[in-house]
C-alpha cells in the first residue's frame, strides 16, 4: 500500500517557483488583515483611513504582480495556464480599485455621523467597516489565487475563499432588511451549489484517481485514445460545470440574481456582479483544460458538455435579455443584464482554447468596466437619503447630478455594444470567436439578443437625457462623498479610452489563454506583442 | 493629419467646442465648425484625384490602434463616397441654419448632436474597413435618437425608440454578415481576420452560390432597414413625423443615404451571386415600395409624413434600378441618391419654415399660403417640381436614368449588360412618374395655392405641445422668408436647377464607380442566360461579339 | 374631387395591363399578339365609341384589304446636315429664357410696373424675326437638298459605357430643323407675340398681383415649345413636352385664390402626364430597339432596318401606341380630352394661346415627326395597319364628340374649348387617314382663327365683367366699341364652320378628300363621319354668333368676383378712385357701362383677322406657284410619305372627288348655317322649345343632357377610377399605419416581453422555490444527458 | 413528493453508470492502476450519493434556516464521503487530503451561516424563512 502517492511527492519539492507567484496575493491578504484591523481603532482619522488603505494594498498587490509574474516565474511553477494568474490579478485590482472607492461613504454612514456629532459614543461592536473592505479584499485575493492552482484542492479552497466574504458583504452592505433577505438567500443556494461543485470534484478524483492537475489531463488524454472519457468523468465535470453556473448566475442557477443584486447595496451589487463572474469562468477554463481543449488534441470538449454548456448558453443570453425587457427597477435591470453577458461569455468559453478563451477573457474587461460605470452611477446617487432604486427615479438625472448621468449613458452604450466604445471591441471578438469556431447558430442568436438588450439599455440612456424631472424625481442627489462619482466617472471614461489601448489588452488577453502545452510559443508570443 | 482624417476630427472638436459655449453662442460656434467642416471638405473634392478613374483614395494606413482585432484603420473613399461626403458637409450648416429661431431649449445640445452626427457620417463614408464603416455607421444613431427624443414633436418618445431598435436591429444583422464573411476568410485562408473592404469584396466573390446567397440576405437585409424597404419602413414616417427641421432634414437627407451607400459599397460587390439570386425578391419590395408608398401618399394630411413616405417611394425607385446590374441603372440609382437629399432636404426645410410660423403640419388646417408667403411658395414649388421629376430639374435626370437602366435590363444583350429583371418591374415602375405627380400636386394644391386658410387659433399662439415650445411667441403678423432662411435653402435650390440643366459632370463622376460595381455581373448573368432557354431572338444577341468587348470596356 | 386623378389610371391600367399579360407570355406567338392589341387599340382609342360605331369588329380584316395605307415602300431619309453657321439660332431659344429670368426677378422682388410685358412681347419679337430669317437663310436649301439642318447648343445626358452601338446614349440640347420645326417656329412665335401684345393690355387689371408671374410663366411657356419643336433628339421633345405642361399648370391655376382654377390646373398637369409616361415609355422602347434617341441616326436606323428584320417582338409595335397615348394627353383627345374645358379657368389670352394654338398642337407635331413609326417597313405589316387606323378612329371619335358637346353648352368660351378639341379631332384624323399635309395645314389655319375666336371672346369677356354665358348677352353687333370685335367674331365662326372658299375649307377639305377617297373602307367611314361632324360644327358656331351678335341689345354684367367662372377681375382702369376690390357695377347692371376693348386688343383683333383670311393662301397661290407652300414645308420632313393627297382622279360616290366633295361640303354647312339660324337668330323661342321637349321625352332626354354635361365622362372615370383609387388608398394607408405599424412590428416588439412574462412567475421570492426550480434546472440537464448517452452513446 | 421521486430515479442512474462503467474505465487506464472495484466501495459511493440526495431533499422542504443549513452541510460531508470512498478504490491518500480542507470550510461555512442566521432572527423573530420573501418579481 503506497502511502503516499507520487503526484503529491512531487508537488511538495517544486514549492519554491509556487511561492514566489503568491506573493501579490499575500501583500493583498496583510492589506486585508490591515484595514481590519484599523477599522476597530478609536481614532476617527484610522476608521476614515480604512479605504484608503484597501486602495493602496490593491495597487500593491498590482506593483508586485508586475515585477514577480514573469513568464519564466510562471513556467517554472508548471501552471495549467501560466500567463492566465498576471491578466486575472491585474483585471481584479483595477476593478477591486472601482469597487472600493464606490463603496466610500456608503457604510457605517449612520454610526460615523453619530460618532462625529458626539450623540453616540464610538462602540467597536457596531462599526463594520473594517469588515467590509477586509472581505472585498479578501475575496478579490481568492479570486486571484484560483489562477494558481495546480491541483483539485488548492482549487476548491480558492474557490471557497473568493465566494464565502461575498455573503458576508451582501449581508452588511446596507443595514435594510431587504440586504438581509438577499444575504440568506444568497447564502443558502451558495452553499447548494458548492457542495454540487464538491460531489464533481469528487467524481473527477474518482474518474482519474488523482488531484493533480496535470495528472488529471495526462489520464484524460489516454482515457481520450482509448475510446473516450469515462462515464464517472463526464457526471463529475456536469457537476462542476453545474456548480459553477451557480457563480456565473448561468440559467438553471440564476434565479437568485436579481433578488440578489436588487437586495445588496448598490457597490456590492457591483462587486458581486462582476467577481464571481470572474471566478466562475476561470474555474471552468481550467477544469475544461483539464477535461477538453488540450486533452485530446483536437481542442474540442467531450460532446455531451460542449451541448449542455451550448444549451446554458443560449439560455443564460435569452432569459436574461427578455427577463431585463420587463424590470422597472433599475438595479434588477442591470442584474438580468448581468445574466445575459455570462450568457455571451459562455459563447466564448466554447469557441474553443485558441480564439474563444481570450474573447472570454477580453470581454469580462469590458463587462468590469462598463459594469461599474452603471453601477457605481447607481451608487453614486440617492433619494432623499435611501438608495435609488426604480428607473423612474433617473428621470432628469441629466439636471440634478450631471457627471453621473453622463457616466450612466456611457456605461449602457457600451454594454450595448455602440461601437466607438469598449463594449463593441468586447463584442466584436465574442461574434468573430463564435464565427471562426463555426457556431453560426450562436452568432445569430448574439445578434438577436443584443437587438433585445438595445431596447431595455436605450431606457438608461433615455431617462436621464430625454425624460424632464418629475416631482418624484425632487429627492434624488449626488451622494455625499465624491468618490463613488469620480469611480464611476473615471470608468466611464475608462470605456471610451481603453478602445485606444484595444491591441495591447487584446494581447495581454491572447497571452493569458496561452495553456502551459506550447510554453515556448507563450514566452516568444509575450516578447513580440 | 490629412485631409480625411482632419474631416472626422474636426466636427468632434466642434461638437466639444460646442459643449463649452454659452447657450446664446452654441449657434454661432456649431454654424462655424460645420462651415469649416465643408472647407475641408470642398478642399477634399478638389484635392481628389480619381474624379475620372473610380479608383479609391486616400488609402492612408492610420493609426494601428486594433490591428488585433483585425481592424485597420484604412481611409478611402471614390467619387461616389466624395460626392455624398459634400452633400453631408452642405446639408449640416443648411440644416442648423434653418433650426436658429426653432430651438431655443438646450441649443448647446442641439448644435453638438448635429456636429457628433457629422463626424460619425463622414467616418462611414470614408471608411474602407467594414469595421470602420460600422463604428460610423452604427454611431450616428446616438446623435439622432437624441435629436428626434429631445427636440422632436408631441409624442416624440415612441418614434425615438421605434427609429433606436429598428436601426440597432437591421445595423448588428449586417454586421452579422460582415462578420460571417471576415470569419470565413480567416479560416480558409488560414491568415489572421482581416475586415478590409477589398480582400472581403474578392472572398466574397469566390464563395459558392448557396453561402452568397445568405451573406447577400444578411448584409442587404440590415441596410433595407436603413434604406427602408417596404415591410421595415414604419419607423421613417414616425420618425420624420416628429423630429425637428433640422432633424428631418438630416434624417432624409443623409441617414438614409448611408444604407443605400452601404448597400451600393458592401452588399452588392461582396455576394454577387446572391444579389442576382435575391434580386427579383428585392426588386418586388421595391415596387410595392414605390406603387404602394405613392398611393399612401396621395392620402395622408400630415405633410411631413406624407414627404416621408414620398422618400420611401423614391428609394425605392433608386434600389430598383440598382438591381437591374447595369451602369445606367446603377448610375441612375447613385445620382438618385445625391438628387433626393437635395430635394427632400429642400422641401423639409420649407415644411419646417412653415412649422415654425404656424405650428400644425395638417394639411387641412393651412392653406393657400402663397397669399401670406409667395417667396416661400416659390421656394416649395421648386422643390415640390424637382421630387417630381420635371425634366430641366435634377429629379428627372436621375429618375429617367433609373427607368432607362430597368429598360436595358431587359433589352438582351446588346447592350453588354443584360440585366434580370423583366419588362414587367420596367411598366410598373414607370407608373412612379404619374404616381408621382398625385401626391405632389394634390399637397401643393391645399398647400400653397387655393384660398387662403390659416389655423384658428390664429398665428403664433402659443403651442401646447413640447418643451421647446416657443414659450409666448407674441401674436405677430406672419412674415415671408428672411435672409437666413433663404441663405439655407439657396445652395439646394441652385444644385437641383444646375444638377438638372448641366448633369454631364456629375455623370461623368458616377459612371466609372458604377461600372466598378457592376462589372462582376455581367459575366455572371451571361452564364446564367446561357444556361437558360432564351427566345430566339436573345440567342443569337449572344454570339454577337458586343458582350465581351463591353465587358472588357466597363472594366478598365 | 377624385376625378383628374381617377383619369389619371384609366389609360395606365389598360395600357399596363395590356402589357404586362402579353410581356408575362414571354414568346408570343405570332397568333395572339394582333388580338391582343386590337382590344388594346380598342379600348384606347374607341373604348365608349365601340358602341357606336357597331362595325369596329371586322376592322382587322379590312386591314389587310387595302396595301397601299400603312405600306409606303422602302423609307429613305436624307442625311442632317451640321451647319455651325446657324448658331445664332440658339439666340432664338435664349431670349425667351432672358425674358423667363427678368419676368422671375420682377415677381420676386413684387416690382409693380409693365416691364415684364415689354420684355415678353420683345423677347416674342426677336424669336419671330429670327424665325422668319431661319426661314428665308435655310429655307432654300432645304427645299432642293431636303437635307434637315443640326446645330449643336448645349450636351445634356450622355452616357457610354462602351464601344458598341447599344453601349451609350446621346441626348443633348440640339437643333434639328426641317420642313414641320420650321412651320412650328413660325406660326408659335408669330401667334405667341400677337397674344402677348394682347395680353399686356389685357393682365392690366392685375398689375399689382400677378402680371409678372403671369409673363414669367408666358415667356417660360414659348422657351419651352421651342426646345419642344427644335430640339434634335427625343428627350429633348420630352423635356420641352413636361416644360409646356408646367406652364400650362402654372397658367390655368393663375387665379390661385379660386379652388376652381387651382382644380383644373391639377387636372391639366396629372392628365399631361399620364400622356407624359406614354412618351417616356415609347422613348424607352424606342432607345432598347434602335439603340439611340437622336432623330438623325434614329431615321437612318429604321430605314436600314428592313422589315424582314422587324423582330422586336412586341416592344417595337407598342411605340405607335404609346406615341399615341402622349398625343392623347396633350392634344386632348380620345380618353384624355377632359382637362381642356376646364382649361378655361386660365385668363383668356392664356386659352388662346395655349390651349387654342400652340400647345395643343404638339401632339400633331409628334405623329407628323414620328411618322415613320406608323408604316409597315418600320413595326411590320400587321400592327403598322392597326396603329394607323386606331390613330384616325381616336382623332374621328374625338371630333364628334367634341362637336356633339359644343352643342350644348351655354358658356362659350367652353364651346371655343369643345371645338378646339373637335378641330384637333379633325387633324389627328388627317394623319391617320394618310394625309400629314391636310392635318399640318389645318393645324396652320386653325391657329389663326381659333386664336381671333378667343381672343374675340376674351375681349367680349373683359368688357362685361367676367360674363361668359351667351344666354345673358345679346345684340352685342348694336353696342357700340364692340362692333369690330363682333365682325372678327363672324370671320372667326365662318371660319371655324369651314365655310367655303375660306381658309379652313382649303385645309379640312383635304383631309375629308384623302379620307372619302382611300380605298380602306374604314378610312371611308372616317371620312363620311368627319363630314357629319363639319355639319354639327356649322351649327353650333353660328349657335354662340347668332346669340351674342344679333336678337335684342342685352347686357348682364358677371360679377367682379364671379364665383362660378367670371375670373378676370376687371376694374375700370381709367376711374381713379375705383379700387380693385369693389367693383363699381353692382349686378343690377343699372349703372353698368360695357368696357369697350382698348387700341391693342383691337390691333391684335384685326392682325388676326387679316391673319386668319391670309391662311388660306397657301392654297389660293397653289396654282400659280404650282406648290402649296405647307405642302413644300410637309415634303421636306420626316412625315414626307404622308404628304401625298392621293390619286388625283379618285372617284367618290362614282363621280369626280373634288367637286363631289366640294358640293356635299357646303352643303352641309349651308344646313348647319340655316339651322342655326332658325333656332337661335329668328326664332329663339323655337329653339328653347324645342329643348324643352326633347328634356320632357324620356327617349330623346339623353341627347340635352349628355352633350350639356359632356356626355358625364368625368363622372364616368371618377366613378369607376378615381373613387376606387382613393378608397384603395386610404385602404393602404390604413394598412400600413395601423395593420403592419401597429399590430405587426408591435407583436414582434411585444414577443420578448411576452415570453418574460411567461417565466416571471418562477421568481417567487422564496428560497425553496428558486433552490426546487435550480434542482429541477439540474434535473433536467442530467436527464437530457443520459437520453443523449442511452440513444448516441456519446463518450 | 414527486422531487424526491427524480431524485432517486437520478441517483440510481448515476449509481448504475458508475458501477457498470466504472470497472470498464479502471481496467482500461494504464495511469497509475486503479484496482478493480471492489463490492465496499460501491456501498460507500451508493451512501454518499444517498447522502447528498437526502441532504437536497432536507435542504428543499425545510423552512427553519438551522435546518437547512444542517442539510447543505450534509451534502458537504456526503462529497466528502465520496473522495474518500474513491480515495479507497485508487488506493489514493489524496482523497483524504481533500477531506480534510472540506471539513475546514464546511467549518468556516457554519459559522457564517449561523452569524447570519442569528442577525435574521435578531430582526424578525422568527427562524422560518418564509418571512423573507420581500425581494420577488
Amino acid at each position: 500500500m503506497n502511502t503516499m502517492t507520487p503526484a503529491i511527492l512531487a508537488a511538495t519539492t517544486n514549492l519554491g517557483p509556487k511561492f514566489m507567484l503568491i506573493v501579490p496575493e499575500a501583500v493583498l491578504f496583510v492589506g486585508a488583515v490591515l484595514c481590519a484591523v484599523m477599522g476597530l481603532s478609536h481614532v476617527r482619522a484610522f476608521r476614515a483611513l480604512v479605504p484608503w488603505v484597501a486602495v493602496v494594498a490593491l495597487i500593491a498587490t498590482f506593483a508586485t504582480m508586475l515585477k514577480v509574474w514573469t513568464p519564466e516565474a510562471a513556467t517554472a511553477a508548471q501552471l495549467p495556464m501560466p500567463m492566465l494568474g498576471k491578466y486575472i490579478i491585474a483585471l481584479l485590482c483595477v476593478v477591486g480599485v472601482g469597487h472600493v472607492l464606490a463603496s466610500i461613504g456608503s457604510v457605517d454612514r449612520a454610526v460615523e455621523r453619530q460618532v462625529a456629532s458626539g450623540t453616540g459614543a464610538f462602540d467597536p461592536v457596531r462599526v463594520i467597516q473594517g469588515e467590509f473592505y477586509a472581505f472585498i479584499l479578501l475575496s478579490l485575493c481568492g479570486g486571484m489565487l484560483l489562477c494558481h492552482a495546480t491541483d483539485l484542492v488548492w482549487l476548491f479552497l480558492a474557490f471557497e475563499l473568493c465566494s464565502l466574504p461575498t455573503y458576508v458583504l451582501v449581508a452588511i452592505g446596507r443595514g435594510a432588511d431587504r440586504s438581509m433577505e438577499a444575504a440568506i438567500k444568497y447564502f443558502f443556494l451558495g452553499a447548494m451549489s458548492t457542495a454540487t461543485l464538491l460531489l464533481g470534484f469528487a467524481f473527477l478524483y474518482g474518474a482519474t484517481g488523482t488531484l493533480e492537475l496535470s495528472a488529471m489531463r495526462e489520464s484524460f488524454q489516454m482515457q481520450a485514445q482509448t475510446g473516450g472519457i469515462g462515464s464517472v468523468a463526464i457526471v463529475g465535470m456536469l457537476l462542476a460545470v453545474i456548480g459553477i453556473c451557480f457563480k456565473l448566475a448561468a440559467v438553471p442557477m440564476h434565479f437568485y440574481a436579481p433578488d440578489v443584486y436588487e437586495g445588496a447595496s448598490s457597490p456590492v451589487a457591483a462587486f458581486i456582479s462582476f467577481v464571481p463572474k470572474v471566478q466562475g469562468f476561470v474555474t471552468l477554463i481550467v477544469l475544461l483544460g483539464t477535461v477538453g481543449w488540450s486533452a485530446n488534441g483536437d481542442s474540442s470538449i467531450p460532446p455531451v458538455i460542449a451541448a449542455v454548456l451550448w444549451m446554458i448558453a443560449v439560455l443564460t443570453m435569452t432569459l436574461g435579455n427578455i427577463g431585463a425587457l420587463l424590470q422597472r427597477s433599475a438595479k434588477r435591470m442591470l442584474a438580468y443584464s448581468s445574466i445575459a453577458n455570462s450568457g455571451y461569455m459562455l459563447v466564448g468559453i466554447l469557441a474553443g482554447p485558441t480564439i474563444g478563451i481570450d474573447a472570454t477573457l477580453l470581454y469580462l474587461l469590458t463587462y468590469g468596466v462598463a459594469n461599474l460605470a452603471t453601477f457605481g452611477s447607481l451608487a453614486a446617487i440617492e433619494r432623499n437619503g435611501h438608495e435609488v432604486d426604480s428607473i423612474d427615479d433617473l428621470a432628469g438625472l441629466r439636471v440634478r447630478a450631471p457627471m453621473v448621468a453622463a457616466a450612466l449613458a456611457i456605461g449602457a452604450l457600451s454594454l450595448t455594444g455602440i461601437p466607438p466604445l469598449l463594449g463593441f471591441w468586447g463584442k466584436l471578438d465574442l461574434f468573430v470567436a463564435s464565427a471562426e469556431s463555426h457556431q453560426r447558430t450562436l452568432l445569430v442568436i448574439m445578434a438577436l439578443n443584443s437587438g433585445v438588450a438595445a431596447f431595455y439599455y436605450l431606457r438608461l440612456v433615455a431617462m436621464p437625457f430625454v425624460q424632464e424631472a418629475t416631482p418624484r424625481t425632487q429627492g434624488v442627489s449626488p451622494v455625499p462623498s465624491v468618490w463613488p462619482r469620480l469611480s464611476a466617472l473615471i470608468f466611464a471614461a475608462g470605456c471610451i479610452a481603453l478602445p485606444f489601448f484595444a491591441n495591447q489588452l487584446k494581447g495581454e488577453a491572447a497571452a493569458a489563454a496561452r495553456t502551459d502545452l506550447d510554453k515556448q510559443a507563450t514566452v516568444a508570443q509575450s516578447v513580440e506583442k | 493629419m490629412t485631409l480625411a482624417v482632419l474631416l472626422i476630427v474636426l466636427p468632434l472638436a466642434g461638437a466639444i467646442l460646442c459643449f463649452g459655449v454659452s447657450e446664446r453662442a452654441a449657434k454661432t460656434v456649431g454654424l462655424i465648425a460645420s462651415l469649416a467642416v465643408l472647407a475641408v471638405a470642398t478642399l477634399l473634392a478638389f484635392e481628389f484625384p480619381a474624379w475620372t478613374t473610380g479608383a479609391f483614395w486616400p488609402n492612408e494606413e492610420g493609426w494601428k490602434l486594433f490591428t488585433a482585432f483585425g481592424v485597420e484603420f484604412r481611409l478611402g473613399t471614390d467619387a461616389v463616397g466624395v460626392l455624398l461626403i459634400v452633400l453631408t458637409a452642405v446639408l449640416i450648416p443648411c440644416s442648423m441654419l434653418v433650426s436658429f429661431s426653432a430651438i431655443t431649449q438646450r441649443q448647446r445640445g442641439f448644435y453638438a448632436q448635429f456636429l457628433f452626427m457629422e463626424s460619425a457620417v463622414m467616418l462611414a463614408f470614408l471608411a474602407r474597413d467594414v469595421i470602420l464603416f460600422y463604428i460610423g455607421y452604427e454611431f450616428t444613431l446616438v446623435p439622432l435618437f437624441l435629436i428626434v427624443a429631445i427636440w422632436g414633436g408631441h409624442d416624440r418618445r415612441p418614434a425615438a425608440i421605434k427609429l433606436w431598435v429598428y436601426s440597432f436591429v437591421g445595423s448588428v444583422i449586417s454586421l452579422v454578415g460582415f462578420i460571417y464573411l471576415a470569419a470565413g476568410h480567416a479560416t480558409d485562408t488560414g491568415t489572421p481576420i482581416n475586415f478590409g473592404v477589398q480582400t472581403l469584396v474578392e472572398y466574397g466573390q469566390t464563395l459558392p452560390a448557396s453561402t452568397q446567397w445568405w451573406v447577400f440576405l444578411a448584409i442587404m437585409g440590415g441596410f433595407a432597414v436603413k434604406v427602408p424597404f417596404v415591410p421595415v419602413h414604419s419607423w421613417l414616417p414616425l420618425a420624420h413625423g416628429e423630429a425637428p427641421t433640422a432633424g428631418s432634414v438630416v434624417l432624409a437627407g443623409i441617414v438614409i443615404k448611408i444604407g443605400q451607400y452601404g448597400a451600393l459599397r458592401f452588399a452588392f460587390p461582396m455576394a454577387p451571386e446572391g444579389a442576382l439570386a435575391l434580386a427579383p425578391f428585392f426588386a418586388a419590395l421595391a415596387l410595392i415600395g414605390i406603387l404602394g408608398m405613392s398611393l399612401v401618399c396621395w392620402v395622408q394630411n400630415d405633410v411631413k409624413r406624407l414627404v416621408a413616405y414620398s422618400s420611401i417611394a423614391h428609394m425605392g425607385l433608386a434600389l430598383l434600378a440598382m438591381f437591374a446590374f447595369n451602369v445606367v441603372g446603377m448610375e441612375g440609382g447613385i445620382l438618385y441618391m445625391v438628387n433626393h437629399g437635395l430635394s427632400t432636404a429642400g422641401m423639409f426645410m420649407c415644411i419646417g419654415i412653415m412649422y415654425e410660423r404656424y405650428h400644425t403640419k395638417d394639411m387641412e388646417v393651412v392653406g393657400g399660403l402663397m397669399q401670406r408667403m409667395p417667396i416661400w411658395s416659390v421656394f416649395m414649388v421648386f422643390f415640390a417640381m424637382a421630387s417630381l421629376a420635371l425634366p430641366g430639374l435634377n429629379g428627372f435626370v436621375s429618375e429617367f436614368l433609373c427607368l432607362l437602366g430597368i429598360y436595358t435590363a431587359d433589352a438582351g444583350m446588346k447592350t453588354g449588360f443584360p440585366g434580370i429583371l423583366g419588362p414587367t418591374y420596367a411598366f410598373l415602375a414607370a407608373l412612379a412618374l404619374v404616381l408621382g405627380a398625385l401626391y405632389v400636386l394634390r399637397m401643393l394644391q391645399k398647400f400653397v395655392f387655393g384660398p387662403l386658410r390659416e389655423p384658428s387659433h390664429g398665428h403664433g399662439g402659443h403651442d401646447s405641445h413640447g418643451p421647446h415650445g416657443h414659450g409666448n411667441h407674441a401674436a405677430h403678423a406672419i412674415h415671408d422668408l428672411n435672409f437666413r432662411e433663404i441663405v439655407a435653402m439657396a445652395p439646394l435650390a441652385i444644385a437641383c436647377l444646375v444638377i438638372g440643366i448641366w448633369p454631364k459632370p456629375i455623370l461623368n463622376v458616377i459612371e466609372p464607380c458604377a461600372a466598378n460595381v457592376v462589372a462582376p455581373y455581367v459575366k455572371l448573368i451571361e452564364r446564367d442566360l446561357a444556361n437558360r432557354p432564351r427566345a430566339a431572338a436573345d440567342v443569337d444577341a449572344i454570339t454577337a461579339t458586343t458582350a465581351p468587348t463591353a465587358a472588357k470596356g466597363a472594366i478598365q | 374631387m377624385g376625378g383628374t386623378e381617377g383619369m389619371s389610371t384609366v389609360a395606365i391600367i389598360a395600357l399596363a395591363s395590356a402589357f404586362v399579360t402579353h410581356a408575362t407570355a414571354h414568346t408570343p406567338t405570332a397568333s395572339m399578339e394582333p388580338a391582343l392589341f386590337t382590344t388594346l387599340a380598342l379600348a384606347l382609342g374607341d373604348g365608349a365609341h365601340a358602341v357606336v360605331d357597331g362595325h369596329a369588329a371586322d376592322a382587322a380584316h379590312a386591314a389587310h384589304a387595302a396595301s397601299g395605307y400603312a405600306d409606303v415602300g422602302p423609307l429613305h431619309f436624307v442625311k442632317a446636315v451640321a451647319n455651325t453657321d446657324f448658331a445664332w439660332l440658339k439666340w432664338m431659344l435664349l431670349a425667351p429664357l432672358v425674358s423667363v429670368v427678368l419676368c422671375g426677378a420682377l415677381a420676386m422682388f413684387k416690382v409693380k410696373s409693365r416691364m415684364p410685358a415689354v420684355f415678353t412681347v420683345a423677347a416674342f419679337g426677336l424669336s419671330t424675326a429670327m424665325a422668319i430669317a431661319l426661314y428665308f437663310q435655310f429655307g432654300p436649301t432645304l427645299f432642293e437638298t431636303h437635307a434637315p439642318l443640326t446645330v449643336p447648343f448645349m450636351d445634356w445626358l450622355s452616357l457610354s459605357w462602351g464601344p458598341a452601338p447599344f453601349q451609350s446614349f446621346t441626348a443633348n440640347l440640339g437643333f434639328y430643323i426641317d420642313g414641320i420645326s420650321m412651320l412650328w417656329m413660325l406660326f408659335v412665335t408669330v401667334l405667341a407675340t400677337l397674344i402677348a401684345l394682347y395680353a399686356s393690355e389685357y393682365m392690366e387689371s392685375d398689375l399689382k398681383a400677378g402680371y409678372a408671374r403671369f409673363f414669367f410663366a408666358v415667356s417660360l411657356f414659348v422657351a419651352s415649345m421651342l426646345i419642344l419643336v427644335m430640339s434634335d433628339n427625343l428627350v429633348g421633345l420630352y423635356l420641352g413636352w413636361e416644360g409646356v405642361g408646367l406652364c400650362s399648370y402654372m397658367l390655368i391655376g393663375y387665379y390661385a385664390t379660386q379652388p376652381g382654377a387651382t382644380a383644373a390646373a391639377k387636372k391639366a398637369f396629372i392628365m399631361n402626364r399620364i400622356g407624359d409616361l406614354g412618351l417616356a415609355l415609347a422613348i424607352f422602347l424606342i432607345w432598347t430597339n434602335y439603340g439611340t434617341v437622336q432623330y438623325d441616326s434614329l431615321f437612318q436606323a429604321i430605314a436600314t432596318t428592313g422589315s424582314e428584320a422587324v423582330q422586336g417582338g412586341w416592344s417595337k409595335a407598342a411605340i405607335p401606341f404609346l406615341l399615341l397615348l402622349a398625343v392623347c394627353g396633350k392634344s386632348a383627345q380620345g380618353p384624355l380630352f377632359t382637362w381642356l374645358p376646364d382649361a378655361m379657368w386660365g385668363p383668356t389670352p392664356v386659352s388662346a394661346l395655349i390651349h387654342a394654338a400652340t400647345m395643343v398642337t404638339a401632339g400633331i407635331y409628334l405623329l407628323a415627326r414620328m411618322a415613320p413609326f406608323y408604316t409597315v417597313q418600320a413595326i411590320g405589316g400587321e400592327w403598322a395597319e392597326t396603329a394607323l387606323l386606331t390613330v384616325g378612329w381616336i382623332g374621328c371619335f374625338t371630333a364628334f364628340i367634341g362637336a356633339t358637346i359644343a352643342c350644348g353648352q351655354f358658356d362659350y368660351k367652353r364651346v371655343f374649348a369643345y371645338s378646339t378639341i373637335s378641330s384637333l379631332g379633325y387633324m389627328v384624323m388627317g394623319l391617320g387617314v394618310g394625309t400629314a399635309f391636310g392635318g399640318v395645314y389645318y393645324v396652320f389655319t386653325h391657329a389663326w382663327f381659333k386664336a381671333l375666336l378667343f381672343l374675340t371672346a376674351g375681349a367680349v369677356m373683359h368688357g362685361m365683367a367676367g360674363q361668359v354665358d351667351f344666354r345673358k348677352l345679346g345684340g352685342l353687333l348694336k353696342v357700340p366699341g364692340f362692333r369690330l370685335t363682333m365682325i372678327c367674331m363672324l370671320l372667326g365662326c365662318l371660319w371655324l364652320a369651314t365655310a367655303p372658299f375660306s381658309a379652313a375649307a382649303e385645309s379640312k377639305d383635304i383631309i375629308l378628300l384623302t379620307a372619302l377617297t382611300s380605298d380602306v373602307q374604314q378610312v371611308r367611314w372616317m371620312g363620311w363621319i368627319g363630314v357629319l361632324t363639319a355639319g354639327i360644327t356649322a351649327y353650333y358656331a353660328f349657335r354662340v354668333w347668332f346669340r351674342l351678335a344679333l336678337g335684342p341689345v342685352k347686357i348682364e354684367p358677371g360679377a367682379d368676383q364671379h364665383a362660378d367662372h367670371g375670373h378676370d377681375d376687371h376694374a375700370h382702369a381709367a376711374d381713379a378712385h375705383s379700387t380693385h376690390k369693389t367693383d363699381a357695377a353692382s349686378h343690377g347692371g343699372s349703372g353698368f357701362h360695357p368696357h369697350a376693348p382698348g387700341l391693342r386688343i383691337s390691333l391684335v383683333l384685326t392682325l388676326l383677322a387679316i391673319g386668319s383670311v391670309l391662311a388660306g393662301l397657301p392654297s389660293y397661290l397653289e396654282h400659280s406657284q404650282g406648290f402649296n407652300w405647307i405642302q413644300r414645308f410637309v415634303e421636306n420632313s420626316t412625315a414626307k410619305i404622308r404628304a401625298g393627297d392621293g390619286a388625283e382622279h379618285a372617284l367618290i360616290l362614282g363621280r369626280d372627288a373634288h367637286s363631289t366633295l366640294f358640293i356635299i361640303a357646303t352643303s352641309v354647312v349651308v344646313a348647319g348655317f340655316l339651322l342655326a339660324w332658325i333656332l337661335h337668330a329668328k326664332n329663339r323661342a323655337l329653339g328653347d322649345r324645342m329643348r324643352a321637349f326633347m328634356l320632357n321625352t324620356t327617349g330623346l332626354k339623353w341627347i340635352p343632357l349628355g352633350s350639356e354635361h359632356g356626355w358625364y365622362v368625368d363622372q364616368f372615370y371618377n366613378a369607376i377610377i378615381g373613387v376606387p383609387a382613393w378608397l384603395g388608398a386610404q385602404l393602404l394607408a390604413f394598412t400600413d399605419r395601423f395593420v403592419i405599424d401597429g399590430v405587426v412590428v408591435a407583436a414582434v416588439g411585444r414577443f420578448p416581453g411576452f415570453v418574460a412574462r411567461v417565466f416571471q412567475p418562477l421568481y417567487t421570492g422564496t428560497v425553496q422555490s428558486y433552490a426546487l426550480t435550480m434542482a429541477g434546472g439540474i434535473g433536467l440537464i442530467v436527464a437530457w444527458v443520459v437520453w443523449v448517452w442511452l440513444s448516441g452513446g456519446a463518450s | 413528493m414527486t422531487g424526491i421521486a427524480t431524485m432517486m430515479n437520478m441517483i440510481n442512474t448515476i449509481n448504475s453508470i458508475s458501477i457498470a462503467a466504472a470497472p470498464a474505465a479502471t481496467a482500461a487506464t494504464t495511469a497509475p492502476m486503479a484496482p478493480a472495484m471492489p463490492a465496499n466501495i460501491q456501498v460507500t459511493l451508493a451512501l454518499a450519493i444517498i447522502l447528498f440526495a437526502i441532504g437536497l431533499v432536507g435542504f428543499l422542504t425545510r423552512r427553519n434556516m438551522i435546518l437547512m443549513f444542517l442539510s447543505t452541510e450534509l451534502m458537504f460531508q456526503a462529497a466528502a464521503l465520496a473522495f474518500v470512498a474513491f480515495g479507497r478504490m485508487w488506493m489514493d491518500l489524496s482523497g483524504q487530503l481533500m477531506v480534510i480542507f472540506i471539513l475546514t470550510v464546511a467549518a468556516a461555512e457554519a459559522a457564517l451561516a449561523l452569524g447570519l442566521v442569528v442577525l435574521l432572527y435578531r430582526r424578525k423573530e422568527t427562524l422560518s424563512s418564509e418571512a423573507w420573501a420581500e425581494l420577488k418579481e
